[in-house]
């Protein structure tokens, strides 16, 4: 009964929400504050339990029946490659950022409240990820938008609201074209099981059906991914939140919500077809340069990496794109990357803010002789976010380069290499400014973030460092399984159902 | 047919609300009929001509039901509905009192 | 023949309540159309529904009510109005030409496929007991889907909490 | 001090409302009671209960105005009532586990058509109207605590 461990990924987090939420009025702070590392500590170590699992099921997906009843009449949970890959990135940072939140929330008033949306949040997407029923994850979908637009929000001050109000519309009207999505999709199949549908999509011709449903995805997840024409709430919605929730935000929400789910339905439950592919390209690409150009004239530090997380999840939708083996590869380990650097690098901008009390590069300069563990992480996650050798953003932005080459289209490779580029010269500017040159008469006083700050940035930089050797034989399955799972498409249907028995 | 594109043109006056008006008060309004509409069309879907509701009698008449399924789906996208709604309106509530208006013309702060 | 109606009805209160100046009588029009969709919940056969969305109607309204009420400032004309209407003209007959073809591969208003549900039908009292179909679809059939919805609303409460609290930063020292 | 509350003209509406909200209130409350008890027989079930619970409460405190409510109920309690029905819920989903999935209907279905059937369909009803109904009462409340504190000011 291996797959009895599924439901707990969700369990965890809700019953740590609910019971932080009972407690949290006159229990002491160190105990909500234990209730919710302790929380986080089990899920990540169950998502490497995850991982062990279907790398011993080789191949064949864990499927746990919600309530007993056998797919599609109930709800199913699906634990294959790419959701044991999903798991682990969304808990490693969320242990990472809890860590990191200890000290920095204290400026916040109503702390158990923060731990009890953040663990709303990592439910939701621990929930996406895991499930195998389509309006189940709508609604997993929706308490991780509600929790985020609460949490954008939570410091009350003008302009936070204002950016939770627009990134709250936005995403509504996300979910609600995905909602208009599924109904078409059950008025046409009849059921809501990912697997059954596949199984019946792939019987029932349909001409017009699957691509306006498509349109309305790539609408509804596109927004939620903060893809370029859909992007107007991001830059406005991570700055405002605090330097924790932005890192995760940035670092593993858009990503589960946008990337993860687009990924899912396009490649297992619709089978995906050129068209859609070459949409997802040219999506990728542009936000990749549109957004990158952006952030070059950004001095609100904050912003500037807000941007540059829509060039990076350009990057990432370009690999999957275009779906060959070494694209996705690319894409995928791009994801996990783009996850470890970019929240490293919000939770820098979040140290400099409790030490320096200012987000504007302009009004920092050497922070590097008194801040050195907060620099020394920030250079390495500069150089990942920029591809520099021996980093682990170099692996992955060779590899789908490669790819783009491999399958012939040579301006998208030239595209993201232009766009590297230009993250190398923007960090650069980060780096001269904030780090480098002289420090500030005011800032004379400044000591280092606290220890438990500087634990988190300091694993967050070695997993950065150590990134690249994902890529090596013995650990390859990590992500090769979940390359496995999307270039499986359709088969997806079979597996699934077929593993029901067990 | 006529009924589900009217549907959706209801769908498509939500949405005009929400990206058009400047005023956050019609912006909430605009998604109140986004909801409504999407609800709708769902449950138009499921539907059945000379059906009854999915409630079992002792004695039954009429056979044929209709689809309970999207209704049970639907009064969770209504429940979801109404969560979204009220955080909308508790951060609207928030931004009037900052700044002591509704329109939009006037809050803008952030560039965007 | 009465959902025309219904549904007619609910397209001209959306539009006066979008294009009205007067923000308490918007939120008193949107109200009609929530119980208007109510009484369209009735026609379809779906008296759960009905009865969620009359209280939900209520709720939301009393709540708008009192964030609009004294507050009727008018709007602010806007400029550019003809591209507006063009544009917004223009997207809807682009957005309804589409899902008219995709609609007409759907199978025909009143005559669902019910797939799966049939075995809800069949079975459903055996299995779990409830005579209420609706209620042993999401309360046994898909549970988890109601674990998640209950979940949002308490997400939603402990944000409006959040949000509404003061004051939201402590003292720098 | 609670009669002086009730009958002080100068809060809430007027006696009209007052008397009526007396006659009726009591009547709505039990009402949304027997929606949450007979969910898996008629149309309703927790929901909808819940929110008829919570507008019953809303409905007493639009007609005796703000102070009365909040001398009785703050929204700290609420959220914590709140967190009980969620934690109620939760459980019944878990025992589950003990039928051998989570979220198993365990208990006896009995039979068909009596109140106490469907196994733990009833009490999850009951779970959700708790905590429905305090979640939306706790909304409605810190809403007029900050329109209270805003006229204070």
């Amino acid at each position: 009964m291996n797959n009895t461990l599924i439901p707990f990924f969700v369990i965890i987090p809700l019953a740590s929400a609910f019971l932080i939420s009972f407690i949290g009025k006159f229990a002491k702070r160190i105990i909500i504050d234990a209730l919710s590392c302790v929380s986080y500590l089990l899920l990540f170590v169950f998502s490497l339990y995850a991982v062990s699992l279907t790398h011993g099921a080789g191949g064949m997906p864990l499927v746990y029946t919600v309530g007993g009843w056998a797919p599609p009449f109930g709800i199913s949970m699906v634990l294959d490659g790419l959701a044991s890959f999903m798991l682990v990135t969304v808990n490693l940072i969320a242990l990472c950022v809890i860590i990191f939140s200890l000290r920095y929330m204290e400026r916040y008033t109503g702390k158990p409240k923060f731990h009890t949306l953040f663990a709303l949040m990592v439910a939701g997407m621990n929930g996406v990820i895991v499930t195998g029923d389509l309006f189940n994850l709508y609604v997993f979908l929706e308490i991780a938008s509600l929790s985020s637009y609460a949490l954008v929000a939570f410091g009350t001050e003008a302009e936070e609201l204002e950016a939770s109000f627009k990134y709250a519309i936005m995403g509504s009207v996300a979910a609600s074209f995905i909602f208009i999505g599924i109904a078409f999709l059950y008025g046409f199949t009849s059921t809501l099981n990912m697997a059954d549908m596949a199984h019946v999509l792939s019987n029932k011709p349909a001409t017009w059906v699957i691509p306006f449903v498509s349109v309305l995805f790539f609408m509804g997840f596109g927004l939620k991914a903060a893809l370029v024409p859909f992007h107007a709430w991001l830059p406005d919605a991570h700055p405002s939140a605090p330097a924790s929730i932005s890192a995760m935000l940035s670092g593993v929400l858009i990503k589960t919500l946008g990337v993860y789910a687009l990924a899912r339905i396009f490649f297992n439950v619709f089978g995906i077809t050129p068209q859609q592919s070459s949409v997802l390209m040219f999506l990728g690409a542009l936000s990749m340069l549109v957004a990158v150009v952006l952030a070059l004239s950004q001095w609100d530090l904050k912003r500037l990496l807000a941007y540059h997380s829509i060039s990076q999840i350009g990057y990432v939708v370009l690999g999957i794109g275009l779906a060959t083996p070494l694209g996705i590869l690319g894409g995928l380990f791009h994801l996990f990357n783009h996850s470890v650097f970019k929240s490293l690098l919000f939770l820098n901008s979040g140290a400099i803010d409790y030490v320096v009390h200012t987000r504007d590069l302009k009004e920092m300069s050497g922070l590097k002789e008194k801040m050195p563990v907060t620099a020394q992480t920030n250079l390495v996650a500069s150089l990942s976010i920029a591809g520099i050798p021996p980093f682990n953003g170099f692996w992955s932005k060779l590899i789908i380069i490669f790819a783009c080459i491999q399958s012939g289209h040579g301006g998208y490779a030239i595209a993201a290499v232009v766009g590297s580029l230009l993250t190398l010269a923007s960090f650069m500017k980060v780096q001269k400014f904030a780090f480098l040159g002289e420090l500030k008469e005011k800032n004379k006083n400044i000591r280092e973030a606290p220890l438990s700050m500087t634990v988190a940035m300091v694993v967050l930089a070695v997993i950065c460092i150590g990134g690249g050797f994902l890529l090596l034989p013995s650990f390859r399955f990590f992500i090769s399984e979940a390359v496995q799972v999307l270039l499986n498409g359709n088969e997806y249907s079979s597996l699934v159902l077929g593993a029901v028995g067990r | 047919m006529t009924l589900y594109l009217l549907c959706l043109l209801l769908f498509c006056i939500g949405l005009y609300g929400v990206l058009r008006k400047r005023n956050l008060v019609k912006m909430i309004v605009g998604l109140g009929i986004i909801e409504y509409s999407m609800n709708l069309f769902f449950v138009l879907l499921g539907y059945r001509v000379h059906g009854r509701a999915p409630l079992d009698a002792r004695n039954q008449d009429i056979l044929n039901m209709v689809d309970p399924l999207p209704q049970a789906l639907v009064l969770t996208s209504i429940v979801i509905g109404l969560g979204v709604m009220a955080l909308i309106i508790a951060i609207a509530i928030r931004i009037y009192e900052k700044y002591g208006t509704f329109d939009i013309t006037k809050i803008k702060r952030l560039k965007g | 023949m009465e959902l025309h109606i219904l549904l007619i009805f609910m397209i001209v209160s959306a539009l006066v309540a979008i294009e009205v100046k007067d923000l308490l009588s918007s939120v008193i029009a949107v109200g009609a159309t929530g119980f208007a969709l109510c009484l369209a919940f009735l026609v379809l056969k779906a008296p759960d529904l009905a009865i969620t969305q009359l209280v939900v109607e209520i709720l939301c309204l009393i709540i708008l009510i009192r964030a609009t009420i004294r507050k009727d400032i008018p709007l602010a004309i806007e400029g550019r109005w003809i591209f507006n209407t063009v544009a917004t003209v223009a997207f809807i007959v682009v957005f309804l030409f589409f899902a008219q073809l995709a609609l007409k591969e759907l199978p025909a208003f009143g005559y669902p496929i019910m797939a799966v549900v049939k075995r809800y039908l069949q079975e459903g009292l055996a299995q779990t007991g409830a005579v209420n179909l609706v209620s042993a679809v999401i309360l046994d059939f898909r549970a988890f889907d109601t674990l998640g919805e209950a979940t949002v609303l308490f997400t939603a409460v402990i944000g409006i909490m959040a949000v509404l609290r003061r004051p939201g930063r402590k003292k720098e020292r | 001090m609670k009669k002086a509350l009730l009958d002080n003209p100068r809060c809430g509406m007027s006696v009209i409302v007052k008397t009526i909200t007396r006659l009726t209130v009591g009547l709505i409350l039990l009402y949304g009671i027997y929606i949450v008890l007979h969910g898996h027989l008629s149309p309703g079930g927790g929901f909808a209960g819940g929110v008829i619970i919570a507008l019953s409460f809303v409905h007493l405190m639009l007609a005796f105005g703000k102070d009365f409510a909040i001398t009785k109920f703050s929204p700290n309690l609420a959220s914590y009532l709140e967190s009980v029905g969620a934690l109620m819920f939760l459980a019944i989903a878990l025992v589950g586990f003990s039928g051998g999935a989570f979220f198993r209907n365990i208990l006896s279905k009995g039979t068909p058509f009596s109140l106490f059937s469907a196994g733990t369909i009833p009490l999850s009803n009951i779970a959700i109207s708790l905590k429905v109904g305090v979640g939306l009462f706790a909304i409605f409340l810190a809403l007029v605590i900050l329109e209270k504190s805003k006229e204070e000011e």
